[in-house]
């Protein structure tokens, strides 16, 4: 396999062609902060974006929905999200989350858990490629945050 | 307006390879083994083995700190460091009074903006209702300082606007430069497009109401022959890094009597003349504006570097890249989906071409060209607006330069045609 | 105060010469053959081989435009560039975010200034009827951009004065350091006198008013251990061409949230996050601060030279220098006719010793000791106070550094004892 | 002879010593500026200045006073300057401070004529160190700035 399979392993050109969960977000559109949340990343080298909205339920992930523009990675990446996460158990995504982080700092070091991470082992060759870990981030630190929102708009324990 | 080059021999393909040969780094491979091609040195360009002799000698041989010590070495420093002013000054036909050595062309812009903004600077300072010109087409640094300008000074920014051939569009211009005008600021090259702009034609209406010129020249500095003082513009900016010379110096050139007009920027040692706890007064120019200890050791590396392309011969070389360029565009025009964003002919125009290919993201063609060991850059190249304008976040950019073959060119242009293949959009 | 170092072993006379045949440039002669010897480190030091070596294999293997490129060589170039962040940052304990590439320190108390007489930096930002304070001792790189900061915001300079043995004269102290007081600035060591400052009483005295440390640590970072975040300080500035590194790079570290709240000082690319004509937006530190293409290669090398100090260790080099400070004070100490100027005994001082040779001006000094291959500085040493504060429009300083033998020193003091004959001042 | 010896001939340590035209010179001092003038001269590298004060008579230098701090080299420079040119016709002393330049910028190459310059020959050695030729200069500098000061205070032939 040369290194440019390596890194664009078929998962990744098919995600980036299919684009799971990606659709049109209207600007205007109301949601309860409490259980939905967006945000948008942007990558200041390239002026590549993402703007992830996500809906909680009780425990899990409802829906992600997503839009915008970048390479063919970063929008695999997001729809690799889609896929792993809508229906999980929250804590369960955020532990997704960080042994995704974690492969991807990895330098090409690290034996990412496929039971874990599913089909996003195919973006294990992207931490080889310092200056495209950022493009395969984008659409996770978006879910991140939203995540972020969604606690801070949630009464806590203590308030409740 | 043509240009100077059109009539010099271009450089001969055995004398492409013996340049070649003075730049290790063009040799290597990389990824799974392939040949480097480095069609990035619009972004920065390679050193030749005489430039870092250069400055390994001087390392080993003379270094010390320049202008105020007595001793052997202070005074040989201080020779190498002042020789290397005269030589690059006289590379860009201007007084070695009037070059000052910066960080890069970026410091220079904003010494220049930062000035200006400056009621020190007298006449020249920016005022309320005054306007500031640039274009549309712009590098960053020929544009962020200028807006903090404005917005400090309460002057206008206003820019001429660009043809769908990725030229400067002067249908207005008689109106964009008015009485209110007092700097026009605009690339000789843009980094994105390769357009050379018409200098002459807006000196002279610069001029014709009195205001600054102020020439971004890192894109053609390094390219084609300038002569600053022949093209008649106040001040000028460029970068030792894109011209074989090493990262960490930029040059500010500019008329000595308008240094002497101007406040300094930044203040410390070396630009001073009597220092009490509470006042300071400045040197002249260039020491004003050279605060600290200056960039010395990579003075001497940019001499070095000028004397190489000076004996190549600029003409020469930008001949060369006129034939490369042409190259390009030809190779290009022959891929499908691409589309080059700038002028589609040679004619004033630098070898550096941006171009989009449908339906592939700029950083996935970077990444496959980078497979076959063609180094291209892939992004905004610093240059925001000018994709805007053409209806992209980011582009892809080759850009060529002295040691550039046409092989190179030619497996650019070969990978470039599998790239649409490789993601299925073909 | 006592420092870290006096418990570490001094560099041994064997190991002193290891470290010399490093230094190719330590080897030559000057004038009519007479073997040099460097006693100019104060000023700006020399680079060994494998700093040399670093650049030169950065230049023919790796470099490219940092942080843009998506090919090979500019991924190469990003991370030797940000590894070298890192390592410099661990070498004064401080965050990688945390430090800044700049041309030299002289810049990085500039952007302090500028960014602190802004009022984009809000709670930070320098008010009338503000207190800046430093001392007499002051180099005039942080003297000078301190008065324009005074004259831009209408606060007012005041400084900490001396005593006669060259030390603070902290009597007046807590007047001094009050509850106006915004910003308290000054040297880590002085580059004239030699004192150690001490910082620990002066960062706390500002911490109980809540204002702002800054280092100039120009004088230390090359010489002693030094952790800026156990210090405390909020700031600190350093270049990298006294510390073995070359010209053309300074650093300024400072706390990440403290960066985060200024606003940026030189605007262009790499430090800006959307971009249109008429507006832009600015990335985070340290990027917002490095506008423009950074000083990849001398970070590189920089990289390199501490790597050489780490691997010597400088607790081992700050007891050798004790030595050295030491040796030099006792020797002068005998020379008829010479006056030191600053501290007469070696505790909390650096092997940096200016004096004044009675009835010889110090150009004729220096020019003596350069016929006997000793090279010193002769002049204010970018500090004229410090000079106006002890009697003397400027001296002539011997400064030390790893490289340094007991031998150069005895020459140099043998050869001070010929200078009063030779112009018949004795 | 050392290179040491070459730069500080004996006719320099002497004159560093005696300080030919060397007087205080009061800052009240009234004077005619069609005949006197005074100029400072500063270098900036090493804190060294020399004030000079020329008094023209009808066509020749009547008299020249000076004062200031500076090593050997300026000083003696400017004791030197007083011997040669007080006396002399003005035209002349103009010619010895052109030639006396040309010497100490010929970068040890030139060799200077000592029926004009006569013991500031001994400045020749000088021109091989660029960071004195400053110092050998400054009081010679501020002879020519008063020179051009009575000049633009005497009325001119057209006025006249
Ligand atoms: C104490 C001190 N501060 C500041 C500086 C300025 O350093 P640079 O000239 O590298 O900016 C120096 C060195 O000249 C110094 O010794
Ligand atoms: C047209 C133009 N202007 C300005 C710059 C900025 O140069 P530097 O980053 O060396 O300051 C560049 C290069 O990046 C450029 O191409």
């Amino acid at each position: 396999m040369s290194s440019l399979e390596a890194l664009y392993q078929q998962v990744i050109l098919d995600h980036s062609k299919e684009k799971h969960g990606r659709t049109d977000l209207a600007d205007d559109e109301m949601f309860d902060p409490a259980s939905t949340a967006r945000s948008r990343q942007y990558n200041p080298l390239c002026g590549d974006e993402v703007t992830l909205q996500v809906t909680l339920g009780e425990q899990d992930v409802r829906e992600i929905a997503w839009t915008g523009e970048g390479c063919s990675i970063s929008q695999a990446a997001t729809s690799v999200l889609h896929d792993l996460v809508v229906g999980k158990p929250v804590e369960e995504a955020r532990s997704i989350l960080a042994d995704y982080r974690t492969m991807l700092r990895s330098r090409g070091a690290g034996t990412p858990d496929e039971e874990v991470l599913g089909d996003a082992v195919a973006f294990a060759g992207v931490s080889r490629h310092a200056n495209r870990v950022k493009c395969a981030i984008l659409g996770w630190t978006a879910f991140e945050d939203a995540l972020l929102r969604i606690e801070a708009a949630r009464p806590t324990a203590k308030e409740a | 307006m043509t240009l100077t080059y059109t009539g010099a021999q271009p450089l001969a393909a055995a004398e492409v390879e013996t340049i070649r040969a003075d730049f290790p780094i063009l040799h290597r491979t990389v990824g799974d083994g392939a040949q480097l091609a480095y069609l990035d040195s619009g972004a920065s360009s390679q050193r030749p083995k005489q430039v870092l002799q250069a400055e390994y000698d001087f390392a080993t041989t003379s270094y010390a700190a320049v202008h105020r010590g007595a001793h052997t070495l202070a005074g040989e420093a201080t020779d190498a460091f002042e020789d290397a002013r005269e030589a690059v000054a006289r590379f860009v036909g201007v007084p070695a009074q009037g070059l000052i050595w910066l960080r890069n062309a970026t410091e220079g812009l904003n010494v220049l903006a930062a000035a200006l903004s400056d009621p020190q600077a007298g006449r020249y300072a920016l005022q309320p209702g005054d306007e500031i010109l640039i274009t549309e087409l712009e590098h960053h640094a020929n544009l962020v300082p200028w807006q903090q300008a404005a917005a400090r000074t309460g002057a206008k920014l206003r820019w001429i606007p660009l043809t769908d051939d990725g030229r400067l569009d002067l249908a207005n211009i008689d109106e964009l430069i008015n009485r209110r005008t007092k700097v026009v600021a605009f690339a000789h090259a843009s980094n994105v497009l390769g357009t050379v702009l018409p200098v002459a034609e807006l000196v002279a209406k610069a001029k014709a109401v009195g205001a600054l010129t102020v020439l971004d020249a890192c894109q053609s500095v390094p390219h084609l022959p300038v002569n600053l003082t022949e093209l008649g513009v106040d001040a000028a900016v460029f970068s030792g890094h894109k011209m074989l010379g090493p990262t960490g110096i930029g040059c500010l050139a500019a008329r000595p009597e308008l240094l002497d007009a101007l406040p300094p920027v930044l203040t410390g040692g070396s630009m001073v003349e009597l220092v009490t706890m509470e006042t300071a007064t400045f040197r002249e120019a260039p020491q004003r504006f050279e605060a600290g200890t200056p960039p010395v050791a990579q003075a001497v590396a940019l001499h070095a570097a000028v004397n190489y392309l000076s004996g190549v011969g600029m003409d020469r070389i930008a001949a060369r890249e006129h034939q490369l360029a042409q190259l390009m565009l030809d190779g290009l025009a022959g891929v499908e989906g691409v589309r080059v964003i700038g002028p589609h002919t040679a004619e004033n125009r630098t070898a550096t071409v941006a171009f989009a290919v449908e339906g592939v993201h700029p950083h996935d063609v970077g990444q496959v060209l980078d497979a076959a060991g063609i180094a291209v850059r892939v992004g905004h190249h610093c240059a925001q607006p000018v994709h805007r304008r053409f209806g992209v976040n980011a582009s892809t950019r080759a850009s060529a330069y002295l040691y550039t073959t046409d092989a190179e060119v030619e497996r650019f242009v070969q990978a470039l045609g599998t790239v649409r293949g490789f993601f299925g959009r073909s």
